[in-house]
Parts: structure tokens; C-alpha cells; sequence
């Protein structure tokens, strides 16, 4: 590792809960996107009905809500690029990386925990 | 009485509780993330199913537009919130929270 | 038919204020009279004047005052829920009111149907 | 039933939280106590976590949170006597009539089921 | 990693999630509602019994305490907010909410 | 240690803000240094002045401002969030900033652990 990437933390961001419902995936991604500006080693991991947030074809007109589910296309312009589902929480809700708005690489629970513990930060949204 | 659930069943118990405790022709409404309940050919088809011999069955079409589902189970109804008030004239409700 | 509204939790940070609006404006366009909105727990936190969202988002405070000016709907925040929670008269909405849970009891006995949103 | 009884409304709270953790437990406690001056026809029903909020030894000093459970105690002194435990519930949190602070009438989810039909109001907390 | 949980289990399913992901030597800390999971002789004994075999288990004494939990299962190690910030610098969190 | 909170729930509503004090009076008594406590989504509410318990209650908003004056802890509520809320100069307490989060960012860099608490 180079001197200068010496500050460099490597953050996690954990989307553990539905869209629309609550706002944490919604202020989750704003804070992403601010963070993204500060070249940290960004990851968002999806797991549960996190997964949820990332299913096609959402609509929010009819709730009166904001939709933000192509945010998340814009974090591969923002140099967010470590996108990881967990396999399980997609088994369980029938989803494939065909029904998800962005490419996300499907990891199984071994190897997110293992992840999940090189992180300096770990954020829960 | 009106039943409404507004949680996913995947990650909480609120549903079952509720099935537990439902009358024999007493409507149930999922909005919000309950909506989650119904996707067709989804976990929980034959809970809803089960529940569909006995209680008419209403989903929020709203909030199952909003989270991109767009096939439900069965002889599940979609409604708006017009449907939801004319459920509210003819009962009572119950919002499990 | 005249209907109650009991909204038990705060704007934005659950879907349950957009949901309460959204059947309170369905009732009133199928005819009915909505009577009143109480807001208990982190409800109270739906009449702050001071929200100030984004632009292109939608103003949850202005929905209830206008609610109470259009259609006479009382917007009303149960005092030691509020209390707690930092709502008063200083930063409460033109439409709405600090009352007491004895109010809330009055709209159950008076309403036809009183209708709970939340978490 | 006699005229001065036909604004005689049937409410029922519904206590599904635990304790401590969300006020919403407390904060209905509060709204019982207020309504039973009201001399409505009121009943309160524990279902689910919410039967944690009648269990006995429970010491708050240490969260720093005003305890409460004792609160339900007084409420047979404001004629609110129609207090209803799920057995199921009970049953699945290890917990028997002896464990809880107050009495309640032990009902199965068909009894419980059924008043609830009978209501003109349901409150959740 | 210390995972903190603060969900009782009978309701939500965080506890479980949590599991799947644990590494072992990981300490996990109830807290909140969580402390429900760790009541002696309770619904999820074996649950933390399986965990136990891999991972130090505490519960903060004070939740326990506010709940009318006097007996835990047996390993699971009952702490201060003290033994908390102790925990914590020794590990990164990883909060499960 | 210099370890930074991130707070989640508002007042009263969630046991969040009392677990996050108390953590933080513990990290305190052990010699460590609470660098900042970061408000955001519902944690905004914190801070707001206005908060006014049952006088046998503890008085959240006045245990944040009494870390920030006896032990220098920042208590920073994110401006985005805090804009949705009510939350702004006018309501919040003497000890609170807001802020944006670039300054999370900066917390999460230059601190030992950040330590989240929320519902």
C-alpha cells in the first residue's frame, strides 16, 4: 500500500431494509453519494429486503413518494463499483440479477462475513 | 373488521400474528411493505393462499406498483385508496402495527 | 360517513404519513367528512412549520394545513406526546393544534370510524 | 341495552411491542389511563412482545428510562378490568400467569379473535 | 467484528440475518429489545447454544435488568455499558438494525 | 481511542438515543474520547430545544448538549435530514451544529471506531 493510501478506510454501507416503507435506503444512498466524493474504499452490500431496493419497475407515482431506484445506476459514475447481494436473501424473495436494476456481484453469507470484517466502518441503513 | 398489515413478512412476524386471529370472512389488506405478502409464485403464496378459502384477500395497488411488483397471487385484489376507503364503510378496522 | 385518523408516526422517515394523506384525500373525494387527524407517538412531528424538504419532493406539513383549510379537517398533536418531542405553539403549523388525549377519546365516540396509521 | 348506554363504545388497545425498547407501549398506557375517565366500554389485549410488558422484575435504573410496568397495576383502579393475554404468545416466551405483574384472562387467539369483531374501535400501540 | 443486536427475535428476523454472516471468534452483543434471545430455558436457547459454540455471547446487563431477565443461558456473559466500549476497543461494530 | 457515534431514532420514540448516551458516558469514564455523535435520519430530533418531558424524565436534547460543553463532543445533525424534519438555527440546542454529511465522512476517517444505534 502507497503512502497516500495510507487514510484510505474501507467503508461499508448495509441496505437491510425495503424501499418506501422507511426512508433508511433512501437517506442510506444520499449519504453513498456524498461519501463517494471523498475516495474512500466504498462498498454497498445488499442484504434481506435490501435486496428489494434494487428491483425493476418501480413506480412511486401512485404513493406520492420520490422514486430513487436509478440512483443506484449512478454510483458506477460516482466510482461506487463494489455492489454485492447476498444469494440467500435473493433465493428467499424469488429475485435473480436479471430482476435488479444494476449489476450487483451475488455472494454467499461465508464470503460477505468475510468481508464484512476487513471493514474499518461498517454503516447499517 | 378490517385487517391491514403494512410490514414484510420476511423479516417480521407482524402477518402470522394477524392470520392467527382473523375471522372466517373478515377482509385482510396489505399496504406499504406488507405488500411484499403477495408477489405471485413468491415464499409466502400458499400462507396467502390458505388464507384466500376463508377471507376475501386486498392488496394496496400503489404500493405494489411502487416496489415493482407486478403479478400477485391468485385471487388477490388490487385496490387503490379509493377501494381501501369503500373496505373502511363497511367495517371496523384493525391496523396490525 | 364521518371518519377519525390516528397517524403514529413522524414525516418522511415512514411511509405512514403519505399513506394516512393519501386515504384521508380518497375519503373526502368518495364524499365523506374527515373529522379530525391525531397525531400520537412521533406523529406530532408531522406539524412542524419549519420542514423544509427538497424542492422536488412533496411538503408532508402544508398536506395537513391544507387539509384543515380546504376540508375543515382538525390536524391535532396530543400535548405530552409533543412535549417530549419539542412541537409547541412556536413551531406548529397554522392548521394545527396541541389538544389532549381526551380529544382523541371524543373522536372515537363521535367518528364512524377511526382508522390508525404507523410502523 | 338501556339509552344511556347507546354512546357506550367499545375500545380495545392492542399491546403488540416490548417494552423499553419503542415507547410505544408506554406512551398507550398513557392514553388508557386518560380514556378511562371516559367511562367507554375499554379492554387492553397483549399479544406477541407484548406480553413482556406485564412481566414483573422489571428494574429500569440502569437504561436510565422511567419504568412503567407498575402503571398497569393502577389499572384496575380506573375500572379498566378487562384485561386479555394471548396464550399462544405466552406460551412461546416461556411465560404463565404467575410471571406477570397483574391478572389477565388468558384467551386463545379464536376468543381474542372474536372480541376484537366485537369492537367499534381497535387501537394498536 | 462485534455485531450488535437490538431486535427481540420472537418479531423480526434480525437475529437469524445476523447469524448467517457471523464469523467465528466474533463476538455478538445483545442489547435493547435484543436481550430477549438470551432468556434462560427460552424460546431460542438452542439458537444461542449453536452460536456459543464458536462466538462469545454478551448481553448488557442493564436491558436485561429493565426486562425482568434474571437468568440467561448458560456461557452467555452479562456486561456493563463499561464491558461495551471494552468490546468495542477491541473490535470494529457491525450494528444490525 | 477517539471514537465517534452515529445516532439513528429520534428521542423518546426509540431506546437508540438513551443507549447512545450511555455508551458514550461510558466511553468517557474509560479515558476515551467521544469525537463527535452524528444525527441522521430520525436522530436529527435531538437536538431540538424545544423538548420539554415530564419533569421525573430525563431531558434528552441537555444530556447531548452537556457532552458537547463538559466533554467537547460535537453533536452535529445532518442538514439534509434535518431540513426534512423542522429541524434548523432557530430550534436547535446551543451545543448541536448542523451539518453536512461530508463532516460523517470526515468523522468516519479520522476516528478510531464509529459505533451506529438506531432501531
Amino acid at each position: 500500500m502507497s503512502d497516500a493510501n495510507n487514510n484510505v478506510r474501507k467503508i461499508m454501507h448495509v441496505m437491510r431494509h425495503a424501499p418506501h416503507g422507511k426512508i433508511y435506503t433512501y437517506e442510506g444512498l444520499e449519504m453513498i453519494l456524498i461519501m463517494a466524493a471523498y475516495e474512500q474504499d466504498l462498498s454497498v452490500v445488499f442484504i434481506g429486503d435490501g435486496v428489494f431496493a434494487l428491483k425493476k419497475g418501480q413506480e412511486t407515482a401512485g404513493i406520492g413518494i420520490k422514486g430513487f431506484a436509478k440512483t443506484f445506476m449512478a454510483l458506477e459514475g460516482y466510482d461506487v463499483e463494489k455492489l454485492y447481494a447476498d444469494a440467500d436473501s435473493l433465493a428467499e424473495r424469488g429475485l435473480t440479477p436479471d430482476d435488479l436494476l444494476v449489476d450487483v456481484k451475488v455472494l454467499d453469507s461465508y464470503e460477505i462475513g468475510a468481508l464484512m470484517n476487513e471493514q474499518d466502518v461498517i454503516i447499517p441503513h | 373488521m378490517l385487517h391491514t398489515i403494512n410490514k414484510s413478512p420476511f423479516e417480521n412476524g407482524t402477518m402470522l400474528t394477524c392470520f392467527r386471529f382473523l375471522q372466517p370472512g373478515d377482509p385482510v389488506l396489505f399496504i406499504e411493505d406488507g405488500v411484499y405478502a403477495v408477489r405471485s409464485a413468491g415464499h409466502y403464496t400458499s400462507d396467502i393462499r390458505d388464507v384466500l378459502k376463508t377471507n376475501p384477500v386486498y392488496a394496496l395497488l400503489p404500493d405494489l406498483d411502487a416496489r415493482g411488483i407486478d403479478a400477485v397471487v391468485e385471487g388477490v385484489q388490487s385496490i387503490d385508496y379509493d377501494g381501501f376507503v369503500e373496505l373502511v364503510e363497511h367495517h371496523q378496522v384493525n391496523s396490525w402495527l | 360517513m364521518n371518519i377519525g385518523i390516528l397517524l403514529k408516526e413522524g414525516p418522511y422517515n415512514h411511509q405512514a404519513a403519505d399513506t394516512a394523506y393519501k386515504f384521508a384525500e380518497a375519503a373526502i373525494a368518495r364524499g365523506h367528512r374527515v373529522d379530525a387527524i391525531f397525531l400520537y407517538n412521533d406523529g406530532v412531528l408531522n406539524v412542524t412549520r419549519h420542514m423544509d424538504p427538497p424542492q422536488d419532493d412533496r411538503h408532508i406539513a402544508s398536506r395537513w394545513d391544507e387539509l384543515n383549510k380546504k376540508h375543515g379537517v382538525e390536524v391535532l398533536a396530543c400535548i405530552a406526546a409533543s412535549k417530549r418531542r419539542g412541537i409547541n405553539n412556536d413551531v406548529i403549523i397554522e392548521g394545527g393544534e396541541i389538544t389532549g388525549l381526551g380529544t382523541l377519546t371524543d373522536i372515537a365516540i363521535r367518528t364512524d370510524r377511526l382508522v390508525t396509521f404507523g410502523d
